[in-house]
């Protein structure tokens, strides 16, 4: 009886078979809620400023491809937490705490590159890794309150925002080797301390962002292709299941928001590692009792990627891009703040774009199925609310 | 022209890929109760919401007393005084028994609930039909049976005469299932008229009317039970002969494989212990059944022998290894296979696909896992051996996501799963529940193959003819405890029930101080 | 005993908006649908309540004239705030997590890009003076009289009250229960005809106006009737979030979780009030840790037993199954 | 609308002559960004200049020297950073952009390492005595009458440590000046590690008035909005900082202004009007009291003859005259800087007393 309903056309078929793989209608789904986003976009730029609106969107559109170092350099941190909250999600987990692991990773790497003494060679390597300790500290602690408290996750990993916060800042204030108060910031860093740059003019993007990128490769190829990758999808599927399967949950809540908070953890020591474009200056920290606002990026770019590691490679450099071209817009009088609106829509419309796509792709289908039968009853008259 | 009170006719229903009604006609006359039969899937359930007001036909109309109407929701549905009793239960768990009867007709002033008048009526209901329930308990904190007149009361609350049940009785103790069909008949000679699905002859036979059957979303025919069998409606309803009785070599008895030693499981719903004190064997090459009314601490003690749950006293052997503190994939290493009464809930991860679903307890396995990583191809391969060899039928084959398959082939993929997987012991709890006779056939047969191929099989099973024609063995459970242990042979259904009910017991209570 | 009266009085305004947003999540999730846009909503409410206030501070109006017009303001554009969440999750099915996330992210910048172009700052700053010295007569009352009727915003009493009537509203009426259905067993509710899209509308567009209620109270008794992009309502949305979780999704377990946290809070910047606590000298950054640390070990002890309404973040869909 | 950028013609004919690029704070942060950015409209509108402000990507040296970069596309000609977190960027952007002009506040370039310290030609560079202003604050307050002081400042950076440090020295000559005996007035002293407008700072202002405190003196930006919150509550005052903030709440008694605004306008006009670039060029300019750099304010906006000390009790221009004079020919010259111990900054109170030589005054330190 399936065959009634389905037309044999090869085209057809074709089509249904792109339109069933998952990927792709992801993928189309994010392409269709950036082009809303963006044309939301232009919109508001001809309200503000309409004499300049196509030179400024074209800039908005096209500015980030004459800095390509920065789109990288800016879409770094943000790939990390990205990696860090989407991960987290494959397992039902929502890691709303990326901020905390993120600030806690820039404190580990602070920590190591003010106050240990190691060769030049390792020096950046091990600022790295503790940051990915701390990162991973912050991770740990939300996981075990969830695995054997039943705490909420949201809960724990907000409050948790907050404890880092503090945290950091007093222990950076209160350690004169790193913290210089006449300048409210933390000292600059030695040189051995900060990653390699890529020689790009102009740029501070450095060897990070290809960590960040084999980073998000592994952990598709965990999520994918490894035992631990199945378990965690699984459990964040059904937990019941999982647990009926022998599979630990326990470990594995703790494990999946470690490697999160990990990810977090690298996000900020890759952020607060990067080289100066100025000799002997650095990154620096300021202890201003803010929340770092990359976690919370971490969630649109999670989002916007699907969370998919591939796909928040992607949607990171995005964001970056249309960031960086954002900020060059505004030399034709736009506030760069419209990228900021521009990219909420767009994470907005990505809600439902999955569902725009396949009402489309039903239009598709019914205009076959009416041309291939016309004897076929037709099935639009969905039940309404 | 006969008086009929519903008319259902040339009803069509699509869903996406499947045409669950086809051109199907239905009529129901007043005070009749009036039995719907078909396989799994063939679209009783569908046709039943349709003409509750929950799915729109693409096409066909509804007459009530000759006249059309248009039942666009469940107000217009109860506006024609047409209720239902649905397959899953739509109760909500965290309210009370009240709440849930009026919830969608609440007596109010001003939108303030007046829950004093609509106790009285509710009272009042189950009273007058000896529907026995407390309006105050939580739903969550009673049993099925309870739930169920809860379902019934909710329609007799708001006065209805065209009463559908989707499949009362497959939750129901044998005692219970004789009590509603009491109350059906009775709600037949008030001159309320019944739609009644289930799966079970037997009880169409016992109280039925007519039948109407249906195959794969087609209309078969309309028969009347005085002038049927039961062989003819089941080949109605599959088109082929169905065979009821399973038949079993007799067999030699093996070694103990499991053997369970003064098991305590603590409850989680009320104060007392779910399980108590409980002690038996399983030897190799017999089926043992443990059977009891629902909720009488079965699905916990299967918990504790799974590691689902942990004991608060006792020890479990399996082949003679100590495996009370082991977990969960320790047990299934040692040769548990669990089919589980959920397959939603425990069996199955159903964002998965079917192959993934295949190796949910083997994924670990050398065979499929090198240094952590899946191996892809073996378990590809795998699956289909597994797909071919129990016949699972599926959309796309291996890459199907389970959450598509049909409820049977659903079932035989855990089935398949949980058996060729290496065992001693396997632990199956309702494995034919909600299956049609066809799928229960397939089933039953596969667990009886294990048997004979000299491994243990614990059933835990509600349905006492399942329990009669599988068993070599029966242990009643009652209130958490062991109360009896017949010989399948030599018992009957209603010794059974006696016990399940708690009327009687033939094992003392020789460990009460144990715990 | 002053410092008490102090710690009340301090802890009250604080708490308020705390428990308003609060209980609008617990109308959205206990309709179906998770809330994370809360700290969006509360934004919005805190900002077209203070511009509302902005355009008319220099009119005759008493203050507290001002405050409930502003409020119905607040209330009125947290509602419209919270249509996109219900556009989004109930009609287009959509993902409630990622839709609430993207409206946390709208709000900031769409009032930095607005205040810049119009007032070129980063929010909008008033100058009406909302705080109440004393009510007439009730200050006089022993002890309440202290607590409750003096050195206090109106937002207070508005706020218990809302409390009440939320209460009664989500057990008392035939509104509540059904919210309460949709949020548990949609397919149920929908068997029984209630229009599950509805309530869950309804549920969502009261978390809007109790959301932009809070927020504008938090603008008015926190912020003095400023209001910003950048600090926003720092956080307080997702703290909201937090003591809703805390009070377990009912209505008083929430009001006791809001001034927990808003108390501590208050005691944390109030130190050199308290002498035992002043002399021990301590870091003041442990006290402000305290809170969110009091909360986690609160929260280890209650967690176990704690349950979410069953079908929250889940779309309705009357087909499936 | 008012938005200054959009009303400024397009970047691809003219660009924007003169650009501000804000530092890690906000445009309307009550402080710098602010401050100088009202000097820069009032002068560009008055003289039809295009102008504009730039955020910077990132608060790092690289990425405010990549704004400096972008304004320099966008076509800007003077380049006004307020703010010594600009100090190391100006220093390469000095030597980058030679023909363009720089105006560096409260700063001066220099390398990272801080061992190089050099202002081309094409720099001018503007500090201020904050200690001036502060300590007459403080003389103000303790001239009217008032004996429990508050301060509140946001971080222990050089300037908000002088203004702390005048205040303090200012509210002890006034109890001198009035023969008070020893400890009559107290001060509590406190930095709030932050420069915004919290519910936090609020909730420390409120607890300071609970405690007693009559007047604080809020100085630390947008800190001040908390203060002057917590004060409207209390029924207590606020002392301003940076500029006149007596519009922003009545309960602001007075401000103790360094002319941000002014000084950005004197030295625009240098550029564009007087051509005595040359007075600024190369060298750091203190802007104090002997050239009316900072003070009190002493009119109020829109009323010609208003009186801007109206606010106290007691305290009249005259007496303000009569102390800033001795201010202005350096007759009384408070202490700017002290040796501090802790590594935030944060003098205890002992290093107060000892350092300030305070003897009237007993501070508190929170
Ligand atoms: N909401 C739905 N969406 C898609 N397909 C559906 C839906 N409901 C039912 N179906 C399909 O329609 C067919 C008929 O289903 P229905 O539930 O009516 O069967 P049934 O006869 O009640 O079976 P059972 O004995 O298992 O209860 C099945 O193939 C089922 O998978
Ligand atoms: N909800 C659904 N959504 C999509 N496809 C479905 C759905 N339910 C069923 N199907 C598809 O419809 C087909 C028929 O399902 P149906 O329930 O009729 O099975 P069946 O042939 O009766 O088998 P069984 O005896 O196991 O119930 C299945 O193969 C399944 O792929
Ligand atoms: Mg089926
Ligand atoms: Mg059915």
């Amino acid at each position: 009886m399936q065959d009634k309903t389905v037309s044999s056309s090869k085209a057809f078929d074709n089509l249904k078979k792109v339109g069933k793989s998952k990927g792709f209608s992801a993928f189309t789904a994010a392409l269709l809620a950036i082009l809303l986003g963006l044309i939301f976009g232009y919109l508001i730029m001809r309200i503000a400023s309409p004499a300049n609106s196509f030179l400024g969107f074209q800039m908005l559109l096209i500015g980030g491809f004459k800095r390509i170092g920065d789109v990288f350099y800016f879409a770094t941190p943000i790939l990390m937490t990205g990696l860090a909250v989407g991960f987290a999600f494959k397992m039902g987990l929502f890691n709303i705490g990326a901020s905390g692991q993120y600030t806690m990773g820039m404190f580990f790497a602070l920590y190591v590159g003010f106050m240990w003494k190691l060769p030049d060679s390792i020096h950046w390597i091990v600022c790295i890794l503790a940051g990915m300790v701390g990162g991973m500290l912050w991770g740990l602690i939300p996981g075990i309150f969830k695995a054997f408290l039943n705490v909420n996750e949201v809960i724990t990993s907000i409050m948790f925002n907050y404890i880092g916060m503090y945290l950091v800042d007093m222990l950076i204030q209160g350690n004169a080797a790193m913290y210089i108060s006449s300048k409210t910031r933390t000292a600059y860093l030695p040189a051995s301390a900060q990653l390699p740059t890529l020689g790009i003019p102009h740029s501070s993007v450095n060897i990070s962002i290809i960590l960040a990128i084999t980073l998000a490769l592994i952990l598709f190829i965990v999520l994918n292709k490894t035992t631990f990758g199945y378990e965690l999808k699984a459990t964040g599927f059904n937990k019941f299941a999982s647990a009926y399967a022998g599979m630990n949950d326990k470990r594995n809540i703790i494990l999946t928001l470690v490697i999160a908070g990990a990810m977090a953890g690298l996000g900020g020591a890759f952020a607060i590692l990067a080289p100066s474009t100025i000799a002997g200056s650095s990154m620096t920290y300021e202890p201003v009792s803010v929340i770092a606002a990359n976690g919370f990026n971490g969630i649109a770019v999670a989002l916007l990627g699907n969370s998919n590691p591939i796909g928040i490679i992607f949607s990171a450099v995005f964001i970056s891009h249309i960031q960086r071209g954002g900020t060059l817009a505004s030399l034709y009088g736009y506030k760069p703040e419209i990228i900021d609106v521009v990219i909420a829509v767009i994470i907005y419309f990505s809600a439902f774009a999955m569902l725009m796509n396949s009402t489309v792709a039903n239009l598709i289908k019914k205009r076959y199925s009416k041309k291939q039968s016309a004897k076929l009853p037709s099935a639009d008259s969905k039940e309404g609310a | 022209m006969e008086n009929y009170i519903i008319e259902m006719l040339n009803i069509t229903k699509e869903f996406p890929g499947i045409i669950a009604n086809d051109n199907i006609t239905l009529r129901l006359k007043k005070g009749e109760i009036h039995a719907l039969l078909g396989e799994n899937g063939a679209g009783k359930s569908t046709l039943m919401s349709v003409l509750f007001g929950l799915y729109q036909p693409e096409k066909g109309e509804i007459k009530k007393n000759g006249k059309v109407v248009k039942i666009n929701n469940p107000n217009d549905a109860n506006d024609l005084g047409i209720g239902m009793v649905h397959q899953h239960f739509k109760l909500i768990d965290i309210f009370t028994v009240l709440e849930n009867i009026i919830l969608g007709v609440e007596p109010n002033k001003l939108g303030f609930l007046q829950k004093k008048q609509a106790r009285e009526k509710v009272l009042k209901l189950s009273k007058q039909y000896g529907l026995e329930v407390n309006p105050d308990a939580l739903i969550e904190k009673i049993s099925v049976g309870m739930q169920q007149r809860v379902e019934i009361l909710k329609m007799l609350y708001r006065d209805n005469d065209i009463l559908i049940f989707d499949e009362p009785t497959a939750v129901l103790t044998p005692q219970e299932i004789d009590e509603l069909m009491e109350i059906m008949r009775e709600f037949a000679r008030e001159g309320k008229s019944i739609l009644f699905i289930t799966h079970k002859l037997n009880e169409i036979m016992a109280v039925a009317d007519r039948c109407t059957v249906l195959r794969k979303g087609k209309y078969i025919g309309n028969v009347a039970i005085k002038d049927t069998t039961k062989e003819e409606l089941s080949r109605m309803m599959v088109g082929r002969d169905v065979n009821f009785k399973v038949h079993k070599k007799t067999k030699e008895l093996g070694d103990v494989v499991l053997s369970a030693h003064n098991i305590t499981v603590s409850s989680k719903i009320h104060k007392n212990n779910a399980v108590k004190n409980v002690s038996f064997n399983v030897r190799a090459g017999e089926i043992v059944c443990l059977a009891g009314i629902d909720g009488n601490g079965q699905t916990e003690l299967v918990s504790a022998l799974t590691g689902l749950e942990k004991i608060s006293s006792g020890s479990i052997t399996l082949g003679g290894k100590n495996i009370t503190k082991a977990n969960i994939r320790t047990r299934s290493m040692s040769g548990i296979s669990h089919i589980p009464e959920d397959r939603h809930k425990y069996g199955l991860v159903l964002d998965y696909s079917l192959e993934k679903n295949l190796v949910l307890q083997r994924y670990w396995q050398p065979e499929f896992q090198t240094f952590g990583f899946i191996k892809t191809k073996a378990v590809r391969s795998y699956a289909d051996r597994l797909i071919k060899q129990y016949d699972v039928r599926s959309g796309q084959g291996p890459i199907t996501p389970v959450r598509s398959m049909s409820g049977g082939n659903q079932q035989k993929a855990i089935l398949a799963r949980e058996i060729d997987k290496e065992h001693e012991l396997i632990i199956a709890v309702q494995p034919t529940r909600g299956l049609d006779v066809g799928a229960i056939e397939y089933i039953h047969k596969q667990l009886v193959a294990r048997r004979d191929a000299g491994k243990a099989v614990l059933l835990v099973s509600l349905e006492l003819e399942e329990v009669m024609n599988l068993s070599d063995r029966i242990l009643v459970m009652y209130e958490g405890e062991i109360v009896g242990e017949l010989d399948a042979k030599a018992t009957t259904v209603q010794e059974l029930g006696l016990y399940m009910s708690g009327a009687k017991r033939s094992i003392t209570k020789e460990n009460e101080n144990a715990g | 005993m002053d410092t008490f009266y102090y710690l009340i009085q301090n802890t009250l305004p604080v708490a308020i908006p705390l428990l308003l947003v609060a209980l609008g999540g617990m109308f959205s999730e206990r309709s179906g649908v998770i809330n994370i846009a809360l700290e969006g909503i509360m934004l919005v409410g805190a900002f077209f309540g203070c511009l509302f206030v902005y355009f008319v501070q220099s009119t005759s109006l008493d203050a507290q004239g001002i405050l409930l017009l502003g409020m119905l303001v607040a209330a009125g554009a947290g509602f419209l705030y919270s249509l996109l969440l219900s556009l989004a999750a109930v009609t287009m099915k959509a993902d409630q997590t990622i839709t609430g996330t993207a409206l946390n992210m709208l709000i900031p910048a769409a009032i930095l890009l607005f205040s810049k172009m119009f007032f070129n700052s980063d929010g909008i700053t008033t100058n009406k003076n909302f705080y109440i010295k004393e009510v007439p007569l009730l200050s006089e009352v022993p002890v309440l009289g202290k607590l409750f009727f003096q050195n206090t915003y109106i937002t207070v009493y508005i706020g218990i009250f809302l409390l009440v009537l939320s209460a009664i509203v989500f057990y008392k009426t035939k509104f509540g229960l059904r919210l309460r259905a949709c949020g548990e067993h949609p397919h149920a509710a929908d068997s029984v005809g209630i229009n599950v899209y509805f309530m869950r509308y309804a549920g969502v567009s009261l978390s809007g106006i109790l959301g932009g209620i809070g927020g504008f109270f938090y603008a008015v008794g926190v912020m003095n009737g400023n209001t910003n992009g950048h600090t926003g309502v720092a956080g307080f949305g997702f703290l909201a979030l937090a003591v809703m979780i805390f009070g377990q999704w009912k209505p008083f377990k929430i009001l006791l979780a809001a001034l927990f946290f808003a108390f501590l809070r208050t005691v944390a910047y109030s130190i050199a009030l308290i002498p035992f606590l002043d002399a021990l000298n301590i870091n003041q950054t442990y006290y402000k840790m305290l809170p969110y640390l009091a909360t986690m070990v609160v929260l280890a002890f209650t967690s176990k037993k704690s349950r979410a309404p069953k079908a929250e973040g889940i779309p309705y869909d009357k087909g499936l199954r | 609308g008012c938005g200054s950028s959009t009303s400024q013609g397009d970047a691809t004919s003219k660009g924007f002559e003169i650009a501000l690029i804000t530092d890690k704070g906000n445009i309307d942060d009550k402080s710098f960004n602010q401050g100088s950015w009202e000097g820069v409209v009032a002068f560009a509108e008055a003289n039809k200049i295009s102008h504009k402000y730039y955020k910077p990507e990132e608060a790092s040296d690289a990425g405010y020297l990549a704004a400096i970069d972008l304004a320099v596309t966008g076509g800007a000609k003077v380049i006004v950073t307020p703010g010594f977190l600009f100090e190391v960027p100006i220093y390469e952007a000095q030597s980058k952009y030679p023909v363009v002009k720089f105006i560096l506040l409260d700063g001066t370039p220099h390398t990272a390492d801080y061992k190089t310290f050099k202002t081309n030609d094409n720099v001018a560079s503007i500090l201020y005595s904050e200690e001036e202003p502060g300590y007459l604050a403080g003389y103000a307050a303790v001239l009217d009458g008032m004996k429990k002081l508050g301060f509140m400042g946001g971080m222990a950076v050089p300037a908000v440590q002088a203004f702390g440090y005048g205040y303090l020295q200012g509210a002890e000559a006034a109890a001198e000046k009035l023969s008070l005996p020893a400890g009559a007035i107290s001060v509590t002293y406190h930095y709030t590690g932050d420069f915004a407008e919290t519910d936090t700072n609020k909730a420390t202002a409120k607890t300071m008035y609970q405690e007693g405190a009559e007047v604080i003196f809020a100085c630390g930006g947008s800190v001040g909005k908390s203060v002057m919150s917590a004060a409207a509550e209390a029924g207590k005052k606020v002392i301003g900082v940076d500029v006149d903030q007596r519009y922003d709440s009545e309960t602001v008694i007075t401000s103790a202004t360094k002319g941000l605004g002014a000084s950005v306008i004197q030295v625009l006009e240098s550029i564009y009007k007087t051509d005595k670039w040359s007075t600024y060029a190369g060298k750091s300019t203190y802007f104090n009291a002997s050239n009316n750099g900072v003070g009190l304010p002493t009119t109020i906006i829109g009323k010609q003859d208003g009186n801007a000390f109206d606010r106290f009790k007691s305290f009249s221009k005259k007496d303000y005259d009569a102390i800033y004079a001795s201010l202005a020919d350096s007759s009384i010259d408070p202490v700017r800087t002290l040796k501090v111990e802790d590594t935030n900054g944060y003098a205890t109170a002992k290093e107060l007393v000892t350092g300030l030589k305070l003897s009237k005054v007993t501070v508190q330190v929170r």
